[in-house]
């Protein structure tokens, strides 16, 4: 059970939050369909740390990129993506 | 020749202390190259190795294990064995396995203990009810025995069933293969190991595979912890760690890997007959010789190697599972463990040649491999043997995602994670 | 080990059965200590041999006395006699024995012994899987311990969350010290231990300048929380603990309903005070009632005052066992014999006699009870009477929990030990699993065969070197070729035993031999306290709809729909679900009906990029409708294929109302915020997910537009648009759209004001002739009509030309999903397409599969099977291979697992209304 | 629905459901500062940082998210002040507020739960969404003695259950 510490409310348990998936897997809606399908469908899935999205779907709805290593489970980083919005 | 398995040369060991058994598998320094490499001592990877010398007679194979057979998925999953998919493909493919699987301890000389019990899936309300007639029906017509069960009827299978009508999730009906059941996961892999190793099989222990040898779009070996081993043909079949295998050649595959966790308790008398699973819920229930009831549920659904688990998704298949059966409340888990599932981006595995020549692909058998063992085994030694696929695991090509013709079998799309 | 074995002083005693015998303990007796003290020496039957077990420790590593605990839905099975606390009227039984304990018939099995070593079972049982399903039968009526209960558990368990800076598990000296100064420092401290009372080692061996009573108290006064049987049971990432607590003890009937709690606690730092336990040593018949661990012994007397035994020979390699020894003379026992197996050890208590180059090599007894210990000393053989044998091999820190963390290991030679090492979480161990006695390797000298390392299993040495013999040479393939260490004990006796001989065997030292992994739990885990609240509803509330309590006083037959429950149908005067439904359907058609449809998936869009965000999300365009106009739209995933549909209405210049399908509502609401959110910062736009702000109430029918226009006071909008109004006094949004093929509308109110507004148009619709109606009537209206539902024809599988909808598809693409349908397999020609079936004879099994001929592979399956409304003849929604192109063509529909058949036609999936003429006013 | 004005009281911890109250969630897709500043002038506090609540007498502005405000009371000048940067949407149909009241409020709301509802971490004026039980809620610490929750219609009856269930449990 990780604790993520979300950019809005800090320390909060795993349970709060959902993974949707890897940066490099984002589909580009207006890009051409090859680049989309490569996006979809390959991944490097690494023994290590990679660059997710996940959303705090149960707390501050917002979403973030967590850089995870796949094996320590260690988060090194956190970063906000969202609308601009008032401090 | 190793001493055969019998009833008749157990009594003799009986006599003289059992000291007249060989080891069940050498442990032999790997050659500097053979025709084929397989990359995983799992059950999938020994099957492959047996059925190339059994069926193929291609006997100058090595199959490499980085640390002791059978401790990858083969020995971490609930040992169910069936075929009751609802996809043609899948059916037809897990079916031609159930066969293999029924004559699989005497194929072997080493008993795996494959018991068709059943396995059935229970129906909560009208729509699971018509999902599981839907599957049942497209069973029957591939000629795969799937049978309706009423509640009067499944009381008499598992009578600790909650199948009173204002249960949380009444039980309506059920869908039952009788052929299907359980098998003892340890003894498929040291049974193949056994067999393989009879036929002139190397198996290689504590040998992990670090690189590929590359020259020009061909692979012609691999470096490992133990140095480089050439091959004319390698196969990789690592279950789980798919992902980071064909990563060292510079694949990217549809898979992310994901936990998968089970739960055994103590041992108890016998309460659980068959294989009990659910059609709209998230939880399988059977129970081992030994008495323990042996649980599973979703894998946890974020991508993950590290073989060990988030509690409160058990605890959640674990609620689901005592609401069906009461009676469970009060035994006491054993133990729980994890296994890494490849999980891939339509639910169904990816068995052929892969991209670059010379490499072969065995993966994405998300929490569906045990049942597989021998199936993908025959087919992955076919492919391998004779550089294409069977017509089994034609349908289950890489090209599949980028072409669109993917298998799908629980519609939840390219994201594992999505379920 | 006859008579009392504790002197009875007059104080109040606690009565409690045990096979159905009374029998007397002290308050703070474990069942253990209590039958000890009663004489009780035979206890249980071991798991394979069914040999005869006593007591052999005082704590949770007691791998012998396993017994059933309580009744009914309560009873406990395979509880250790030493984990639980006796109570009143407490019943205690015994397990896995036919016909008695003292009598088992199961026991023969140990003189096949020689035959049925480690794996025997690989080797044989061949034949048909129907063979082997024979010889099963009887292993499994053999394996197993206790019963489970066959009622339901009485008694709720609680899930509890939990916080704080320091977490100590174990309460010993070093466990309280550090609980204490954490407190004093001003950390936020939870301290656990498993056991009913505090102070852990110091039970057994007092220290009266430990005052444990003062400190606790000094701690809770500082905030600190002391937990007592509680468990530290898990660790899991980022120093997240599970503890499992009993509220009452097994089979005791708790008083306020909860028999157990389950903390989920997030600690700051975790201290791990978890002592050591003791290991025993191999000799024949080592699991002889009557043969117990020396510390075990040592804590019976002086916690419990209870003496084991009266004669007693000890047996160790390490200077603790000296104390055992003073403990039992200081009780008025004998020491017959300390055999001390190295060459010189401590001075020999008074009277006590001591040899050295001592080990035992067998005990035999008589009707259960130790009678003769044989040792060998200095090379040759001695025997002693005895009525019991305290035995220490050395001791094996506790480090379950570090290791779960991730802990590394580090090798004690002295001890022959492993120590907590360093660890990757915020963690550290102190107190007695740091520095164990030294306690050097003991060659064992008794019959391999009958030397057993695994009590509970019956795994003996003879099994480990038959494994090593067959090539199961790693400690994994040793585990699990003879079932070692995976007993209810976990190995926490046997393990290092084991690996000392495997090591042995290898010629390595034991580091180098490797061990199993540590996974959690510590100690067993009762299931429905995993389960916790969720067990009584399956870890999902019931969702009550908004007019719940209004539906309820009409009796409807109820549908369970994902966790919601709708009304199916409406029966009345003895009605069957399909005369209700087919009644209901009727009135629609011909004069009018109302139905709750609360349960959609509703999303308010506003912003003006809204209609940007929705011609992402859908695959329809949608910035073309003016306000007050709406339309059907549907939504693909991102590789192409159909998994949701709905209606999309312009509200206003900015605003629309999107409605989505009731089981995609979850999906699409975080759909729908990633869109936004995270793939498109740039737009400017709110979506507020308002399922559950509005009911929904659909009117549909020829009167629909002539009711709602008298209850509005206003003309309805015309199909497919949009309109605020005001019913019953109440704002709502009036949105012209049809499920069911007739003219309908869907009024949309405020969830705490929709009964109000239901009354005003059932009411209504009643005065016309009309009446609700449920799901089922619904189905058959949609059908009919060829509507398609989320779940049966849009099953994840079908793209939008293969369901009709190809050409509603928004030519100027950029919607999500365009790139997954240009790949070619989602245009390939024989695609399953949507069509409709007409029966030609009898009714049509739905899920039933399509085929040409008997005994050919199904090309196709049927997703709804309805009977025509109005008129008779049995129709139905289907997939079929290039179903486009084969109207008209004849098939079979068959369904084997409920001897169905039909034959069928396939035609257009649209049976009434095509053109829409019933749309038009 | 729950008759709102129910409450059960055991030993000086209740669980009170209160009537209906106008609830609108309050986005700024545009020119967040600006409207802020509007927002200012116009109700005479700012909108409170992520976590925290402010409010008057007629209006409480609570904020769980980064864009979006849950305002109760009324919203007239709010929307007065918004323009083209943001929107207001009526959601007080879909959500019951339940009143936690007494000296086990905050011990109560660690069932089942996985947020420190302790003082320190979860102080009187803070706000904080969260999942217990399995159902997303929101939590208004009103004052020491106080908590609101907002639960979702659907799940109303089944969480109010479970506490009520739990109530005899403080201080075991």
């Amino acid at each position: 059970m990780y604790q993520i510490t979300c950019p809005h409310c800090g320390p909060r348990a795993q349970t709060e939050f959902t993974y949707e998936r890897t940066t490099d897997s984002v589909v580009d809606p207006a890009g051409d369909a090859q680049t989309a399908m490569q996006a979809l469908y390959t991944r490097a899935n690494p023994m290590g740390l990679d660059d997710e999205i996940w959303r705090h779907t149960y707390g501050c709805r917002a979403w973030m990129v967590l850089t995870r290593h796949r094996v320590t489970h260690e988060i090194t980083a956190v970063k906000a993506i969202g609308p601009e919005a008032l401090p | 020749m190793k001493t055969p398995y019998s009833a008749f040369s157990l009594l003799r060991g009986a006599l003289n202390g059992q000291k007249h058994w060989e080891p069940a598998w050498r442990d032999p320094e790997p050659r500097a190259s053979y025709d084929v490499i397989i990359i995983g001592g799992g059950g999938h990877g020994l099957a492959t190795a047996y059925y190339l010398a059994k069926v193929h007679g291609i006997r100058n194979v090595a199959v490499l294990e980085k640390s002791w057979i059978g401790g990858g998925n083969v020995g971490r999953n609930t040992t169910l064995v069936r075929s009751n998919y609802r996809l043609p493909q899948l059916h037809n493919f897990f079916e031609f396995g159930l066969k293999l699987w029924h004559g699989l301890s005497d194929d072997l000389n080493y008993n795996v203990m494959f018991s068709p019990r059943g396995a059935m899936f229970l129906g909560h309300n009208d729509g699971d009810m018509i999902k599981l007639a839907e599957r049942g029906d497209a069973m029957r017509c591939d000629g795969i025995d799937a049978e309706l069960l009423t509640p009067k009827q499944i009381a008499k299978i598992e009578p600790l069933l909650d199948l009173s009508r204002d249960a949380r999730f009444p039980i309506d009906g059920a869908l039952i293969q009788w052929r299907a059941g359980t098998a003892r996961h340890d003894a498929v892999a040291w049974g193949y190991a056994r067999a393989a190793d009879a036929l002139g099989v190397d198996i290689i222990q504590k040998c992990e595979v670090t690189g590929f040898v590359k020259d020009g779009n061909r692979i012609t070996g691999v470096e490992t912890t133990r140095g480089r081993i050439l091959a004319g043909r390698t196969g990789i079949c690592v279950a789980g760690h798919s992902g980071h295998v064909a990563g060292l050649a510079g694949l990217r595959l549809p898979i992310e890997s994901q936990t998968l966790q089970a739960l055994v308790t103590e041992g108890v008398k016998p309460m659980v007959q068959s294989v009990i699973m659910s059609q709209s819920l998230h939880f399988y229930v059977s129970q081992s010789d030994k008495g323990g009831i042996v649980m599973g549920g979703d894998p946890d659904n974020w991508p993950s190697y590290a073989r060990r688990g988030q509690p409160t998704i058990k605890e959640h298949a674990i609620a689901q599972a005592v609401t069906c059966m009461p009676a469970l409340s009060r035994l006491r888990m054993l133990r729980t463990w994890s296994g890494v599932t490849d999980m891939s981006f339509d639910g169904s595995p990816i068995i052929g040649p892969s991209p670059i020549d010379g490499l072969y692909l065995n993966a994405g058998w998300c929490y569906g491999g045990f049942k597989a063992t021998p199936a993908s085994g025959w087919t992955y030694a076919h492919t391998l043997a004779t550089g294409k696929p069977h017509e089994l695991n034609a349908p289950f090509s890489l090209e599949r995602f980028m072409t669109g013709a993917t298998i799908d079998e629980t519609s939840v799309g390219p994201f594992p994670n999505h379920r | 080990m006859s008579g009392p074995n504790r002197p009875a002083t007059g104080a109040e005693t606690i009565a409690f059965t045990f096979d159905g015998t009374t029998y007397h303990a002290r308050p703070g007796d474990t069942l253990a200590a209590a039958l000890l003290a009663n004489g009780v020496g035979l206890v249980a039957r071991s798991f394979k041999y069914h040999r005869p077990r006593g007591i052999m420790t005082a704590g949770i590593e007691e791998p012998n006395a396993l017994v059933t605990i309580g009744t009914g839905g309560r009873a406990e099975p395979n509880t250790r006699a030493t984990d639980v606390f006796v109570y009143p009227g407490m019943v205690a039984n015994s397990q896995n024995r036919w016909p008695s304990l003292a009598f088992d018939v199961a026991s023969i099995f140990g003189l096949a012994a020689p035959a049925l070593g480690a794996g025997f079972y690989y080797k044989t049982f061949f034949g048909p899987a129907k063979h082997w399903m024979l010889y099963e039968g009887f292993i499994r009526r053999a394996a197993g311990l206790g019963n489970a209960p066959t009622e339901a558990d009485p008694d709720n368990f609680s899930q509890k969350a939990g916080f704080c800076d320091v977490l100590v598990v174990g309460s010993g000296p070093a466990g309280l010290k550090a609980a204490l100064d954490a407190a004093e420092a001003g950390s936020r401290v939870m301290l656990v231990e498993q056991d009913a009372v505090l102070g852990g080692s110091l039970l057994r061996d007092p220290d009266p300048s430990i005052d444990v009573a003062a400190m606790v108290e000094r701690i809770r006064a500082l905030g600190g929380e002391v937990l007592l049987r509680t468990t530290a049971s898990g660790y899991w990432d980022h120093n997240f603990l599970t503890l499992t607590q009993r509220l009452a003890e097994p089979g005791a009937v708790p008083e306020h309903g909860f028999a157990q709690r389950l903390w989920h606690v997030r600690a700051g730092r975790v201290i791990l005070a978890t002592g050591l336990i003791e290991r025993p040593v191999p000799f024949a018949n080592n699991d002889h009632p009557g043969v117990m661990l020396s510390q075990a012994v040592r804590s019976y007397v002086r916690r419990w005052g209870v003496l084991p035994g009266k004669r007693v020979v000890i047996a160790t390699n390490n200077d603790d066992a000296y104390l055992t020894a003073e403990a039992l003379v200081d009780a008025g026992a004998e020491v017959v014999a300390l055999l001390d197996a190295r060459a010189s050890g401590p001075a020999a208590p008074a009277g006590v006699t001591v040899y050295h180059d001592a080990r035992p090599s067998s005990v035999t007894g008589r009707k259960h009870a130790l009678r003769k210990v044989t040792a060998v000393i200095c090379g040759s053989e001695q025997s002693f009477d005895a009525d019991l044998i305290a035995v220490s091999g050395g001791f094996v820190p506790v480090s379950h929990l570090h290791m779960q963390a991730g802990g590394k290991l580090t090798w004690n030679e002295e001890a022959q030990a492993f120590i907590p090492g360093e660890t990757p979480q915020a963690c550290e161990t102190v107190g007695a699993a740091l520095n164990p006695l030294p306690a050097p390797a003991i060659a064992p000298v008794g019959k391999a065969k009958k030397s057993f390392v695994d009590f509970q299993n019956d795994v003996s040495l003879a099994d480990i070197d038959l494994a090593w013999q067959e090539g199961y040479r790693s400690v994994e393939h040793l585990k699990r070729y003879t079932t070692l260490g995976m007993a209810t004990d976990q190995g926490k006796t046997s393990n290092m035993v084991a690996l000392s001989r495997l090591a042995e065997r290898q010629g390595v030292t034991v580091p180098e031999a490797g061990l199993t992994t540590f996974r959690p739990p510590y100690t067993p885990v009762t299931m429905g306290l995993l389960a916790g609240a969720g067990a009584r509803n399956a870890g999902a509330h019931v969702r009550r709809i908004p007019l719940h309590a209004l539906h309820a006083a009409h009796d409807p037959i109820w549908q369970p729909l994902g966790y919601w429950f709708r009304p199916r149908a409406y029966p009345v005067n003895g009605e069957s679900l399909a005369e209700a439904s087919l009644r209901e359907a009727r009135t629609v058609r011909t004069l009018a009906g109302l139905s709750d449809v609360s349960t959609l998936g509703k999303f308010e869009v506003s912003g003006p990029d809204a209609a940007a965000l929705l011609e992402l999300v859908c695959a329809t365009t949608v910035g073309k409708l003016a306000v007050g106009r709406g339309r059907y739209t549907f939504m693909c995933r991102e590789d192409g294929f159909v998994n949701d549909d709905g209606t999309v209405w312009r509200l206003a210049e900015n605003r629309y109302l999107l409605t989505s399908s009731t089981g995609g509502a979850d999906r699409m609401a975080h759909h729908i915020s990633y869109v936004r959110n995270s793939l498109r910062l740039d737009l400017k736009c709110s979506v507020v997910n308002v399922q559950e702000h509005y009911a929904g109430i659909a009117l549909a029918g020829p009167k629909a537009r002539a009711i709602l226009a008298s209850l509005i006071g206003a003309e309805p909008p015309r199909h497919m648009g949009y309109a605020p109004g005001v019913l019953a006094g109440v704002p709502v949004h009036v949105l012209a759209a049809s499920y069911s093929g007739e003219r309908a509308f869907e009024i949309h109110v405020e969830a705490t004001h929709a009964a109000v507004v239901w009354h005003a148009i059932e009411a209504a619709t009643r005065v016309e002739g009309g009446a609700p109606y449920g799901l089922e009537a619904m189905e058959l209206l949609r059908i009919e009509k060829g509507h398609v539902v989320v779940g049966g024809e849009v099953d994840g599988r079908s793209t939008p030309h293969d369901l009709g909808l190809g050409g509603m598809l928004n030519k100027a693409g950029g919607f999500i999903g365009a790139a997954g349908l240009t790949r070619p397999a989602l245009s390939a020609p024989n695609r399953n397409n949507l069509v409709g079936l007409v029966s030609l004879d009898g009714p049509i099994p739905e899920g039933g599969m399509l085929i040409q001929r008997a005994g050919q592979s199904p090309q196709g399956h049927v997703t709804a099977a309805a009977r025509r409304i109005l008129e008779g003849g049995a129709i139905a929604l289907a997939l079929l291979q290039g179903g486009h192109k084969r109207h008209g063509e004849e098939m079979i529909v068959t369904s084997p697992t409920r001897g169905e058949k039909a034959r069928v036609r396939v035609t257009s999936p649209h049976f009434y209304d095509p053109a829409g003429e019933r749309y038009r006013d | 629905m729950i008759p709102p004005g129910n409450a059960t009281v055991t030993d000086t911890t209740s669980i009170i459901a209160l009537p209906a109250a106008p609830l609108h969630a309050l986005e700024i897709w545009s020119n967040p500062v600006a409207v802020g500043a509007r927002i200012q002038k116009g109700l005479g506090f700012a909108p409170p940082p992520l976590n925290r609540s402010t409010g008057n007498t007629a209006t409480t502005l609570l904020r769980y998210e980064p864009t979006v405000w849950l305002v109760e009371g009324d919203v007239s000048v709010l929307a007065d002040t918004l323009g083209d940067d943001g929107g207001l949407t009526g959601i007080g149909g879909g959500i019951v507020r339940f009143r936690i009241a007494g000296p086990g409020w905050r011990e109560l709301l660690l069932e089942g739960g996985v947020f420190d509802t302790s003082a320190a971490a979860f102080p009187a004026g803070a706000t904080a969404a969260t999942v217990i039980d399995h159902v997303g809620v929101r939590l208004h610490a009103e004052s020491e003695d106080a908590c609101v929750a907002y639960v979702p219609a659907s799940y109303a009856e089944g969480l109010h259950h479970f506490w009520e269930e739990a109530l005899p449990l403080l201080g075991a």
